[in-house]
Order: structure tokens, then sequence, then C-alpha cells
């Protein structure tokens, strides 16, 4: 039971690392970033090639992961998404020219690693971390898993604080609700969203570069299976809440678990579907949203 | 000072302002009458860096602010308090005002929430409430608050007895004209004609992107007829 | 009419792979096939028995069955890109391979070359679809070759009923693809031989089993829900849960400490691509060790690279290995190592050469490229063993069966245990 | 020329239920409600009629009729239950409600054939057939785009506050929207699944929602010819690819990047707005009267619509 508890929390904090910069940028900037799994999925690609050539540690892997997926991110912000917000004419239109931007962008770094990998799965075996498990009292927690709660969980908490407290934190809740108000209280737009970006890159690169430790291997196509779910995670806790992010992925590990465990598992795809198809009926702003966010 | 010459603003084909001419003084309120659509709007979106202009120049104290960024304007001394309010419904109150004064240092911030809180002791009241649930006028104050916030010498006000309870258009204008006796420039559009030329230096009427009138407050409350021309006038191509 | 050209065949495959000869001579009967067994050790007697089985008839067709001089065009459909694309890509060597050496050896006749069209689907049904009825409306295309996926499969094999033309699959292992009469397939469905490792469970003395399969892919799942409960009846161990996961599924940790709990002596991992690896490794994490058995299925060596050690021990049943003792397979694994660089012969490269050489065969057997012939002689073809790449391969209503190998991971490559 | 219909016949059919797809999430977003719904439709009409004709042998056209009919029925509900919701949050609900059907698809044991799905879908349905429902739809959605009601219909989705206030029951337009994307969705289905014999699960996932979204936004979201566009230009693009061969996703994606940035208004609202500015040109009196009238906040829509008025 404690092991299965601290298997679903691994899970959650796993959610936790790729939904949270996805919600950030989508509840702050507005973005719904269809792109965000391929850009997970590219910046530990790109580790994976660089440890192919040079056996890396983890940190070593980590940062060149972050660093691929902070430039992919910016580069797409600075190409494709800024661009089609300028010439948005009204906001809805733009909504939906985002999504398609990011749909477009998406299929070009999977397409690259399919051709590179034939799609066969990829991992940092050729690195020189060495998973190690042990166990405390029966349960069985790897060295892997240890670094994902602390860093899943950590971000996750210290990104909602900051974004709570900090100046800039609150410009970005202020963007999230009114990005034309925003701007005439002095709110430079286009320079925090390059940097929102910046880090939901960074985290989607660390995420990567972490799932690919847990995992033990990913496949190029590994990061659509996330952002469907990601999706989930983050309207359940609602658009622009970080900690909603937090309490979204723990609610989805679990049920997903629970099902898993007591089922013979095959509905398990339907559960992110369905609780996300539940609460936007019962409670569409999300469990922690407001009522009063304005991006519907 | 802020001074608007010859501005002409489009949106695609369609002229929406045409030689607009304007000036904001400080410690005067600058009164913006006509009709819907009239283009007052537009006038002040791009004096605030919101919408772009096709010609025509925009200065502050000399300076040539058309064509900025509405951060870069804010930060020159233009704040904006927006049509309908528009508070960050929400944030808190207190959120509000911080975020009014984004562009200004702490220590600003300090003292200018402490003059805002003066000013509208109920703000002071619900400043950790949520905005959204401020009534109409409550949120009016807030959002002339949220733009003192920002330090601006001249301060943009569209529509601000819009929706709200008769009974309480008269302390908001009311609040205006202190903000404006406090020194500031305020550059006031208005439907509600009476009202605001009660509380105007000068004023300005516009049709169909166009000045047709203007002249000072006080003239015309003296010539009330006069300005109802032009506004009928104006308001005939409402239908 | 097909026995008629045996002995040009014959002829032709001398300086050849065994393969060419070995297809067109077994027709059925044992005879046939030890006689040319024993050929591909020595290249005179080879010959010489084939003469001697079938002389005067092949003297007699010899004159009759000349293939007007030109090239035969036939398509080929399979994913070249896509996630399918490893298996198309290593297909497509070979028969690229079978084609370089059938025209190399001018057994086809003065002047008659085959060449193959190769049409990518890019893994997407719909694309195999529209350049398979395109094809199939081609009157100059003989005979199609399918491509690797099973949901193109289905849509693809209705056609080729419609328009009467013959096509062979590799892959495609669903049920609904071989459906009539211009349907075969190369590729047997692995629960047609994943019995094979019934005698390494008994050996090992396996009395419970978990299995953990993919329930939306039909391959595995016909692997998981009726090949496994037909093995356990026969040989009396005992399924304790069979978990069907979908392919979204990337965390394993909740599916294994249920079976964990269960404690079985063995589990069978019937994931696909990447869940293997991980399902592997968490095992492994899980403290799932020797004596405790962890069962795969054909391919799943693709997914060990990464994870190597923790997949040791691994076992399962493969229709394809490059240390498979019979001639014809170490023929075939060193013209893949010529041909490709030392490259390592891999199944869907076995399938595909077969394929291309049954289709090559058919042409010569019908002496015609008129469809319905072809599809005749591929019929009479497919109706005794063949041997190839893959050995010797019946045919049971148009599709394949082969005996397979038990094979194991060693924790860099997998090796025939028996 | 016949002959060349013959030998493309699956792509031409390919062509024509993609398009009716498209065309099934095009009304309700010609409205401002995003619903990709329209993918459950489809997949309802689709199993409805691979079920009905392979496991009760009900006749082709009567099985495409009752799924189709089946699909407008569900939409109706769905539209009933979701209509709190707008925007992104809607396209979420209806992506899920497609995706969950997926999900059933899967798991439906033999009624669904799980996985492997349904197979050998033979009916008499020809190529002539499905293009003469397309006609006919076109024909009848063509009528939404011409007059008063396609007035109204802009009016709805570009500001549904402002369509209210001036008489148009916004909420009944938007319900009604659902029994028809659904009526549509489930013919697109059924008409697909005679066309290819079979449908699975895979071919009612995500993918399918993403292509439908690229097509409408790719040809342009005003009309039918913009989905008609979208529908030729994806269906056809891999064999126009072929050259390019394995980077073909590469092209796809970076085609489609470049459509989101470049061309908002798709590719037929590229040639609408340059229609339209020269009618535009040759009306700015009236369009002058008609700004002052309807508010410079609203000057899009008093653009669009004055455009249609001249």
């Amino acid at each position: 039971m404690v092991q299965d508890l601290l298997n679903a929390t691994t899970l959650a904090s796993i959610y936790v690392l790729f939904a949270l910069g996805m919600s950030l940028v989508w509840g702050t900037i507005g973005i719904l970033n269809f792109a965000h799994g391929s850009i997970f999925m590219f910046s530990a690609f790109i580790a994976y090639l660089v440890v192919q050539q040079i056996p890396l540690g983890m940190p070593a892997v980590i940062a060149i992961a972050m660093v691929s997926g902070a430039l992919i991110a910016v580069a797409m912000q600075y190409l494709v998404f800024q661009p089609i917000m300028k010439k948005a004419k009204n906001p809805h239109a733009g909504e939906l020219q985002l999504v398609i931007g990011g749909i477009g962008l998406s299929a070009i770094p999977i397409s690259f690693a399919q051709r590179s990998t034939l799609s066969n799965p990829f991992g940092f075996s050729a690195g020189t971390f060495e998973t190690q498990a042990y166990t405390i009292g029966g349960v069985i927690i790897t060295n892997v898993m240890i670094i994902i709660l602390i860093v899943g969980l950590g971000l996750g908490v210290g990104t909602a604080l900051w974004i709570r407290n900090s100046k800039k934190g609150l410009a970005l809740r202020a963007l999230g609700v009114d990005p034309e108000v925003s701007a005439m209280m002095g709110i430079d737009r286009p320079k925090l969203a390059l940097a929102t970006m910046l880090y939901s890159g960074a985290l989607a690169g660390l995420a990567g570069a972490l799932l690919t430790y847990y995992f033990n291997s990913i496949t190029s196509e590994s990061g659509d299976t996330l952002l469907l779910k990601a999706f989930a995670i983050i309207i359940l806790g609602g658009v622009g809440s970080i900690f909603g992010v937090i309490l979204g992925s723990f609610i989805l590990a679990f049920a997903e678990f629970a099902v898993l465990l007591y089922t013979n598992g095959s509905w398990v795809t339907a559960v992110s579907f369905g609780l996300l198809f539940l609460i936007l009926l019962i409670r569409p702003q999300g469990i922690l949203g407001k009522k009063e966010v304005r991006r519907t | 000072m802020l001074e608007v010459t010859d501005l002409v603003v489009r949106y695609g084909p369609v002229q929406a302002v045409s030689d607009m001419r304007l000036t904001a003084t400080p410690g005067q309120i600058t009164l913006v009458l006509g009709a819907n659509g009239a283009g007052k709007t537009t006038t002040l979106r791009t004096i605030c860096g919101l919408q772009r202009a096709v010609s025509g120049s925009v200065t502050l104290n000399g300076q040539n602010i058309l064509g900025l960024s509405p951060s870069r304007i804010v930060r020159l001394g233009v704040a904006m308090v927006p049509e309908g309010r528009r508070v960050f419904a929400p944030l808190t109150v207190e959120d509000n005002l911080r975020l009014g004064g984004y562009t200004a240092s702490r220590q600003d911030n300090d003292r200018t929430m402490a003059e805002v809180y003066e000013m509208f002791p109920i703000l002071h009241e619900r400043r950790s409430g949520v905005s959204g649930l401020l009534s109409g006028g409550e949120q009016q104050m807030l959002a002339f608050g949220r733009a003192l916030m920002s330090q601006a010498e001249t301060i943009l006000m569209d529509e601000p007895s819009m929706g709200l309870a008769p009974a309480i258009v008269d302390s908001v204008l009311e609040s205006a004209r202190g903000i404006a006796d406090s020194g500031k420039a305020v550059l006031m559009v208005e439907q509600n004609a009476e009202a605001g030329l009660e509380i105007a230096n000068d004023v300005v009427v516009v049709s169909r992107g166009e000045v047709v009138y203007q002249g000072s407050a006080e003239g015309a409350r003296k010539n009330p007829e006069l300005v109802r021309a032009f506004l009928g006038d104006a308001a005939l191509t409402d239908d | 009419m097909y026995r008629s050209k045996k002995h040009r065949l014959g002829v032709a495959a001398v300086g050849l792979s065994a393969v060419l000869t070995l297809a067109a001579c077994s027709s059925g009967d044992s005879e046939d096939t030890a006689a040319t067994a024993e050929a591909t050790e020595e290249v005179v007697v080879e010959e010489s028995a084939t003469e001697d089985t079938t002389q005067e008839e092949a003297e007699a067709a010899e004159e009759t069955c000349v293939l007007p001089p030109g090239d035969i065009k036939v398509v080929s459909i399979d994913s070249m890109t896509g996630p399918a694309a490893f298996a198309g890509i290593l297909a497509e060597k070979g028969a690229d391979l079978a084609l370089k050496e059938i025209n190399a050896s001018g057994v086809l006749g003065d002047g008659v070359t085959m060449s193959i069209e190769l049409l990518d689907d890019a893994t997407s049904p719909d694309e195999a679809a529209a350049q398979f009825s395109k094809a199939a409306k081609d009157p100059d295309v003989p005979v199609i070759m399918g491509g690797v996926i099973s949901s193109g499969a289905v849509v693809t094999s209705p056609i080729a009923e419609k328009e009467k033309v013959a096509v062979v699959y590799t892959q495609a292992g669903s049920p609904g693809v071989v459906i009539g009469d211009y349907t075969f397939r190369y590729t047997p469905p692995m629960d047609s031989y994943w019995g094979g490792v019934g005698s390494y469970i008994e050996e090992k003395g396996i009395k419970t089993m978990s299995v953990l399969y993919a329930n939306d892919n039909p391959t595995l799942i016909a692997t998981a829900e009726t090949a496994l409960p037909a093995l356990a009846a026969d040989l009396g161990f005992e399924i304790l849960s069979s978990t069907g996961l979908p392919n979204s599924t990337q965390d394993f940790k909740a599916p294994i400490s249920k079976i964990l709990k269960e404690d079985p002596d063995a589990v069978a991992v019937l994931m696909v691509g990447a869940q293997n690896a991980t399902v592997v490794s968490q095992m492994r994490e899980s403290g799932w060790e020797a004596p405790k058995e962890l069962l795969g299925f054909a391919g799943i060596e693709n997914n060990f690279a990464d994870i190597g050690e923790a997949a040791k021990g691994v076992t399962w049943a493969s229709i394809f290995h490059v240390d498979s003792p019979a001639q014809s397979t170490q023929a075939f694994v060193d013209a893949v190592a010529a041909e490709y660089d030392g490259e390592e012969a891999s199944n869907y490269t076995a399938e595909r050469y077969d394929a291309t050489y049954l289709v090559a065969n058919s042409i010569l057997a019908a002496c015609s490229t008129d469809r319905q012939a072809v599809r005749d002689a591929m019929a009479d073809l497919t109706n005794g063993s063949i041997t190839g790449a893959l050995g010797d391969v019946t045919f049971e209503n148009q599709d394949a069966r082969v005996a397979g190998f038990v094979v194991q991971w060693d924790g860099e490559k997998m090796v025939v245990l028996k | 020329m016949m002959g060349w219909i013959d030998q493309n016949e699956f792509l031409i059919g390919s062509t024509l239920t993609v398009f009716l797809l498209a065309i099934s999430i095009q009304i309700p977003l010609r409205l401002g409600v995003i619903s990709f719904a329209s993918i459950g439709y489809y997949a309802i009409g689709g199993y409805g009629t691979a079920i009905l004709m392979t496991q009760y042998d009900v006749s082709t056209w009567t099985s495409v009729v009752v799924a189709s009919m089946a699909a407008a029925v569900v939409a109706t509900l769905l539209g009933l239950i979701i209509s709190r919701l707008n925007g992104l949050y809607l396209a979420m609900a209806t992506v899920s409600f497609s995706l969950l059907l997926s999900a059933i698809a899967v798991n439906g044991g033999s009624v669904t054939g799980g996985a492997v799905g349904l197979f050998g879908v033979i009916g008499d349905i020809t190529i002539w057939h499905t293009a003469g429902i397309a006609v006919v739809i076109i024909f009848l959605v063509s009528f939404t785009e011409r007059g008063k009601l396609s007035r109204r219909i802009d009016a709805t989705r570009e500001d549904s506050q402002l369509a209210s206030a001036m008489g148009i029951n916004v909420t009944a337009y938007r319900r009604l929207s659902f029994p028809i994307s659904g009526l549509i969705g489930g013919l697109a289905g059924a008409l697909a699944v005679n066309l290819k014999t079979a449908i699975n699960p895979e071919s009612v996932n995500f993918t399918l929602v993403v292509l439908a979204l690229t097509i409408i936004i790719i040809g342009g979201q005003a009309s039918w010819i913009g989905a008609l566009a979208g529908s030729l230009f994806f269906v056809w693009l891999p064999e126009i690819l072929v050259f390019v061969g394995e980077w073909e996703e590469v092209v796809y994606g970076t085609l489609v990047v470049f459509a989101a940035v470049l061309v908002p208004g798709g590719v037929v609202g590229v040639f609408n707005d340059w229609r339209h500015r020269r009618s535009v040109a040759r009306e700015r009196p009236k369009v002058a009267l008609l700004e002052a009238a309807a508010g410079e906040s609203d000057a899009e829509l008093t653009q669009s619509r004055s455009g249609k008025d001249g």
C-alpha cells in the first residue's frame, strides 16, 4: 500500500513537471501550446544524441535537455506564436490560430526524431548514470524516483509560490486575465511571454530528461501521450492555477493508479477524458480556478 | 502636457479618426464628447499605444510618444482608465493597485497606495477581497486608483460613468475632479455630457472622427444648446 | 503449368542463394524438400537432384515459357516513415536484396527484369489504401506486396479481392487481413508460434503466470487472449491475471504492483515499443529476478538496446534468428551482411526477402504477368512448404506458419536457446 | 478522365468524407462554437453503420441513415449538457467526448471488434453516391452563407452580446448547430466506413481531431469552399509530397505553421479579403455610415457586415 502510494506520487510528480510549463503558458500568455510534448521529447532526444557521443552524468544530461527545451520554446515563441498574436484580429481567432501553429510545429521535431531513431525507443544508457534501487522498510524506491519527487514537487510548489507572491508573477496573472489592460499597466507582454516560454521550455526539457531516466527509454511519440493528459490535468485544476496543476496531477495519477490496481486496466485511457469531461460539466473553471478568469 | 495633432486612425479601409486635435493640461480636465462611434475611444487607445495611427502626432511635454509600445508610454507618464473599468476581476484589490504601480518604484508604490486608500477608504476596507466582487462604483474607484499608482502625470479616462447608478455618477466624477486638482492632466471621454461638463475645464466635441467643436467647459455650460446641437447631430447617425 | 518452370529455376539458382530453387521446387512432397536440402550443400548435386525429379517435364516446358522481354513492375506498399518505419525500412532491405539477386541471375529470362515501385504509406491506413487502390487499378501491376500495418491491411485486402490482384503481406498480423483467394501473408501470426515457448515453460516448471499486454494492438491481443490461454490449458499452468493496457500507458508501477502481489512464476510482457523496456526495467527495479521468469514476444529485442542488462533473461518465441541452423537462413544472413555492410539480418528483412522471391517465383510459375495466373501460381506454391530466409515455412489458407525458436536476451543481444 | 477517377477512387472518396467531417465542424464554428465532437459523431456514424451491416445484415442505406440519425440524437443531447461552456473549454469537453467514444470502441468487445475494429463492410455505395450527398450538403450549407441568415450567423460568432441585442436568439442558434453537425458528421463516418470497408479505434482518435482542425483553419472557417479547399489540400498533400519522401511530415508541419502565421483567414480567407477590399473601396460612403452606427469597438464586425451588404 505504501509502495503504491509512493509510486502514484512519483507519477503525479512526473505529471506536474510536464503540465507545469504548459499550464503557465496557457494561463498567463494565453498560448495553448500543442507543441509542448514535442519540446519535451526533442530535448530528451538532443540529450540522447549528445550522450551517444560523450558519456555524461545525470546533471549534464539534464542541463543539455533544459537548454535545448528552452531554446526550442523561445524559437517557437519568437518565430510563430508572437507573430500570430500580433496579427490576430480578435483573441478568439488568435486562440485557434495558436493551436494550429502548435500542431504544425509539433510535427517537425517528431518527424526528425522518428527518422533518426526509426521510431525505436531511445534512452541515456550510454551515459554514466546508474539507477539504484533502495529498500526501506519493505518499500522500494530508486534514486530516479527520489529526484523526480524532489524536483517535481519542489518546482511545482516553488513556481506556484513565485506566481502568487512575486511582482513578475502578479504581472503574469494579470496577463492571464486581461492582456490589453496589462499592457496599459506597463507590462511588456512580448518580453514576459518570451521569458515564460523559455521557462516552460526548460521545464519540458527537464521533464523529458527525468522521464527518460525513469522509464529508461521513450520514443518519438511519447510527448503526444502526455499532452492529452496534461490538458486534463490543467483543466481539472483550473487554467492559470499552478497549485491546480499539482492538484490535477495528483488526482489523475491516483485515479489512473486506482483503475490499474483494481480493474483489468483497459479503461485507463478513459480516466483522463472521463475526468476532464466530468469536471467541465460540473465546474468548468476547474477545482482551484476562479470563475472570472477571462480566458475561455 | 499632452498634445494630439492631426491624428488619423483607420481600421482597415474604415477611417475611425480623422484630423483629431486635443490637449490635456496639468490640473485640468479636458472632456471629449461625441456619439457612439465618433472615434473617442479610438483616440484614447491610440494615445496609450494600443492602436496604431496612420498619421498625425501625439506628444507628451514635447516628446513624441506615437508608435511607442503601451508599456513604454506608461513609463513616460500616461495612464489609462479603460472603458468599463476592466479591473482584474479574479485578483484582489491590492493586487490590482500593485499592478497599477508595476512601472513605479517600491517607495512610490507604498506612498501612492496610502494616498489611494485615503482617497477611497472603501478600497482599503476591501483590499484583500477579490475585485470582481466590488460594486460598479467601487470598481471605478479602483480603476482610478490603479491609474494613479503608475505615477503618471496624464490620465486618460474612458467613460468613467458608464453603467453606474445615477447616484454614484456624481461621486465618481467628483473623484475625477479631485485627481485633476491634485495636478494631473485628465483627458476624459464621456457620454453623459451634462455631468461631464460640470467638472470639466475644456470640452471637445467629435463627430464621425472629426472635431466639430472645441472650447471651454464653462462656455459650453452657459450655452448648452450649442453642444446639444452638435451632439444631436452626431446622435442622428446612430440610427 | 507452373511446374514447367522448375528446371529453369533450378539451374538459375545455382549461383544464387538456395532460396529461389527451394521455393520453386518444393511443391509439397517431402522428397523434394529432402533433395533440395541436400542441394544447398553442394551445387552440383543440387542441379542434378532437380533434374532428376522433373527433367522430362521441364524440358518440355522450356520451350513453351518465355516471358516477353521488358520490366515487370511490382508495387510494394510499406511504412517507410512514421511509427512503423523501423519495420518498413528493414523489410525493404530484404526486398531490395532479393530483387538484386533475381535480376542478376537472369532467371526471369532474357531481357526480363523485375522492379519494385516502392510506395510509402507513412504508417497511415488511409495512405496505404489510397496507394493500394491506385496500384490495384493499374492493369500493368501483376501482384502487390503489402505493408506492415494491420490497420492498413484490413482496408486494402477487400480492394485486392475486389480487383482480383494477389497481395502478399508481411507483418500485418491482425485478423481480417487474409480474407480470400487473393490475400497472402508471409509472416505467421504471433499466436501461431508463441506456443514455442511451451517447452521452456515446462522446463522451468512455471505453474503460474500473469500477463501484461497492449489492449490496442491486434497481434498482442490475440497472443494474450487466445494463444496464451490455449497454451495454459495445454501445459497445465494457470494464468493469474491478464491486464490489457492502452498504448498511452507510460508508467507501469501500478500493474506491476498488482502482479507482484499475485506472485506468479512468470510474467508475459506483450507491450508496444518503449513500453516493453519500461515494464522490464521497472520489474527489475521492483526486485523481479531469476528464478522468476519474464516472457516477451517476437520483435521485443528492438526495445532492449537502452536497458541492456535489465532485460537479461527475457525469453520469447521468434520466427527468425541469425544463428538458426537452417542452411537457407545462413545463406540469407550472409547475403545481408555482404550487401549491407555487415549488418545483422532481422526478421522484417527475412520476411520481405522471402515474400519477394515468392512473387518472382509465382510470376515464373505462371509464366505470365496475368494477375489471375500469378495468383493461381502463388496459391499453388503456398500450398506446400517453402524454404527460405525464414527456414521452412508452410501455409494455412495462404497464411504463413513456422515452427519458430525460443530465444533469450543475454544482456546485449538475443540468443537461441534451442 | 473516367480512368483517372477510377484509379483515384479512394482518394476522391476520402476527400469527400473528410470534407463532410470538416463541414460538420465548421457549422458550429461559424457560430463561434469550437466543437470537436464531430469526431465522435463520425465514430458513431461509422461504427453504427458497420455494426448494422456486418452484425445485423441491415441494408447499406438503412444502416447509413440510422447511424447518422443516431449521431444527430447524441449530438443534440451533448449540445444540451455542455451548453454552459464556450471557447477552448467547450473544445476540450468535445475532444474528451470524442476520445471517450474511442475508448469505448477499444473496449467494446465483439460489438466494436476491440482494437481490431470491424472490417468487411461491403455495401453498395459508390463514389457517385458520396459525391451526390456532398453536393446536396454544399447546396444546403450555401444557403446559410448568404443574405440575412449569413449576417445573423456572423453576428452570433463575432459578438454574441451584440447579436442578442439585435434580437438574434444566440442560444437557439448554437443549440441547433449540434444536431446538424451531428447528422453531417455521422454521415461522414457512415460513408467513410463504406469507402474503407473497415473501421477501428485508431481511425477515430486524436489524429483525426488534429486533421479536421487543421483543414478548417488552413482552408478557411467562413465558407464551405474553405472546408473543401482544406480537405483537398490535406488528402492530396501526401500525393503531392511524394517527391520529398521521408521529409513529408516536416514539410507538412512547416506548411501548417506558415499558414497559421501568414494567412489567419485560411486560403479562402485570402481570396475573400481581396474581393472584400475591392467591394469596400466601391462602397466607401456607405461604409462610413455603417461604421458609425455599429460602434467603433466593433469595427471588425462592421467591416465584414458592410462588405456583405455591398
